[in-house]
């Protein structure tokens, strides 16, 4: 059954990529990249990566189709010229990288051989110690956090910086109380119902997933995408000066900083108590105890980074289109 | 059992990403990914019906709250661009 | 015993849910204008989503399987028709039109 | 037929690959060119994970009763890259949405007319 879901998703993914490639208008490719964010993601669960479908469920789906869609409101819809000449050249060099690719696969263990090399190293070491060292069930949380936590921290500075980038190249505006994105959907009642029903039960579970991923899929970087993606869910219906009231830019700006403040506060702690930089055996009175407290810490911190930068982006995309609509008016 | 019933989802998933292809208007892709979208979810619930666990639902929950905010997101903006359009024609 | 007629009515449960999700992507596939098209999906969706984790539901080992099992039904038969509404709408508001027979 | 079945994966991650890598190159519209980006990314991320797979495993969460997983370090490592990709893609449309503001355009071709008269 792994092998028919396998197959058939992969071809899915195929159509779709070369439906990307042929078409012109752009909306319908950004419909498509969301069904192709959909379909990989059931290919990442029918594959045992539960904590990476999860991710890529809140993300491509929401985040990035809504990121998508707002540039495509403050630019145009149809991609206006065609490929410069014929397109000999590229399909060219595309072939021939393609070729050698395939050419290298050849060498590669066969899908889902238990002897492949990448079983036999540094990932069992995890699968059999983790479950003493670190004392929690989802393998995948205790490495993020603990065994490979300074990468982590890196990528949640990655995911900070990116943040600030997007807030200086749009920026918020100043006067923001006298704009308004104009008509939002709040005129349609089953909407307001159904919407203002959803977004609590989203933030309960964006918790949920947060202080639930050591015992199952989830952990700081899904519950901060799908919490912000109840505020993004709020916005859309309610408007986005409304929700500018319950949640200010500058609040954000202080939780964006605080969550990757708050991670590395976590390494420097390990180190004021006599261990290494992230090192998190000596937090509490015994090993596994330090480690618990200390991953629960640190995926604290991912999960405020993460929420306020997503929301953050939004908001900056959304005030854009609001200007826009404002000078358009 | 549970076989045939991922087969049949899995058909109506390629013939949901056919009419996403072919168009012709925007609503209908709209419309092909919705469905889409659904049936996601209910591919992952069978899943982890087969593999037995229950934190594999969590996946499909995600599935069944994101996938709202998508369809609901497309029809804001486009609204948001066909407007836009109308003013610049006239 | 209970186990059997368990199996068998999450047997139908699974095989109905299947049937209509595939006559409602043939709908979907086959119909000749959006409102048609929409039609055939918003009317299968939501059943054959109730009857697939309805089967599921029955097979469930677990309560916590029940419990969020049940979490997706009801959000499911939420949030299908609802944005199958709203899409409707916004296709009248953007200019899109039934086709209409002869009218004989 | 075993080496088709074993090798099926990263044939079709070879293909989307390329197919992301042909959008990039061949195409001037730049937010389509970011989609290219994503689907090139996408196929890195499924390769990961088509490698991670063990036949029979289970997902990396410990159980009672099951010894088997797949291996978790690729997980981590991709689901990571999923978010930092989607912060790098807010980016790059960010900045697409800013030469949209400067030149009126956002084909590549435009810009470049546009730069060469001033």
């Amino acid at each position: 059954m792994v092998n028919l879901i396998d197959i058939v998703l992969m071809g899915l993914l195929l159509i779709t990529a070369f439906a990307v490639v042929r078409m012109r208008d752009l909306f319908a490719i950004v419909m498509l990249f969301s069904i192709y964010s959909l379909v990989s993601a059931s290919f990442f669960v029918n594959l045992d990566a539960v904590d990476v479908a999860l991710t890529e469920a809140a993300v491509g789906a929401g985040i990035s189709t809504v990121l998508m869609l707002g540039t495509l409101a403050m630019t145009r819809r149809y991609e206006e010229r065609r490929p410069r000449h014929a397109p000999l050249l590229p399909l060219f060099i595309v072939a021939v990288t393609g070729a050698a690719l395939i050419y290298g696969t050849l060498d590669m263990p066969h899908f889902a051989d238990p002897q492949a090399p990448i079983h036999q190293h540094v990932a069992p070491r995890y699968i059999e110690q983790s479950g003493t060292e670190i004392g929690i069930p989802n393998i995948v949380a205790s490495i993020l956090a603990s065994y490979r936590g300074f990468d982590t921290l890196g990528e949640t500075a990655v995911v900070f910086t990116a943040g600030l980038g997007v807030l200086t190249l749009l920026g918020r505006f100043g006067r923001r109380e006298e704009l308004s994105d104009g008509r939002s959907m709040y005129h349609d009642m089953i909407l307001r119902v159904i919407g203002k029903a959803l977004v609590p039960l989203m933030l309960l579970f964006a918790l949920y997933v947060q202080f639930h991923g050591e015992l199952g899929p989830g952990g700081g970087f899904q519950a901060g995408v799908v919490a912000a993606a109840a505020f993004i869910l709020y916005s859309i219906v309610f408007g986005w000066d409304r929700a500018q009231k319950i949640i200010s830019p500058f609040v954000l700006n202080i939780m964006m900083a605080s969550g990757v403040t708050l991670y590395a506060l976590v390494g420097v702690g390990g180190m004021l108590l006599g261990g290494e930089f992230l090192n998190y055996n000596v937090l509490g009175s015994y090993p596994a105890g330090g480690q618990h407290l200390g991953i629960f810490l640190v995926e604290l911190g991912v999960g405020i980074t993460v929420a306020a930068v997503m929301l953050s982006i939004y908001f900056d995309f959304a005030a854009r289109v609001a200007v826009r609509k404002m000078e358009a008016r | 059992m549970y076989i045939a019933a991922t087969a049949a989802i899995l058909i109506v998933m390629t013939l949901a990403v056919i009419r996403a292809v072919i168009g012709p208007t925007l609503y209908d892709r709209i419309l092909a990914g919705n469905m889409f979208g659904t049936k996601t979810v209910l591919l992952i619930a069978i899943m982890s019906a087969v593999a037995g666990r229950a934190d594999m639902v969590d996946i499909a929950l995600v599935y069944a709250l994101i996938n709202f905010i998508g369809t609901i997101a497309v029809l804001r903006y486009f609204e948001y661009s066909t407007e836009e359009q109308e003013k610049a024609e006239s | 015993m209970i186990s059997v007629i368990l199996d068998i009515l999450s047997w139908i449960c699974l095989m109905g849910g299947s049937f209509l999700g595939i006559s409602g992507a043939v709908g979907l596939f086959r119909f000749p204008d959006f409102f048609t098209r929409i039609h055939a999906s918003g009317v299968t969706d939501t059943m054959c989503t109730v009857l697939i984790i309805g089967g599921l539901m029955l097979q469930a080992e677990s309560w916590q399987m029940l419990a969020k099992l049940l979490m997706i039904l009801l959000l499911l038969t939420y949030t299908s028709p609802t944005s199958a509404h709203s899409l409707a709408k916004s296709a009248i508001r953007g200019g899109l039109r039934p086709t209409l027979g002869s009218g004989d | 037929m075993s080496t088709i079945l074993g090798l099926y994966n990263y044939w079709i991650v070879v293909l989307l690959m390329m197919t992301g890598f042909y959008i990039v190159i061949a195409h001037g519209n730049l937010i389509k060119k970011v989609i290219g980006l994503n689907i090139f990314q996408t196929s890195v991320i499924i390769m990961y994970i088509s490698m991670g797979k063990v036949r029979d495993g289970a997902p990396p969460i410990l159980t009672e009763g099951v010894t088997l997983f797949s291996n978790p370090l690729p997980h981590v490592l991709m689901l990571t890259a999923i978010v930092v990709g989607v912060a790098t893609t807010a980016l790059a449309l960010s900045l697409v949405v800013r030469i949209n503001e400067a030149y009126g355009s956002i084909e590549e071709e435009d810009i470049h007319t546009q730069e060469k008269s001033s």
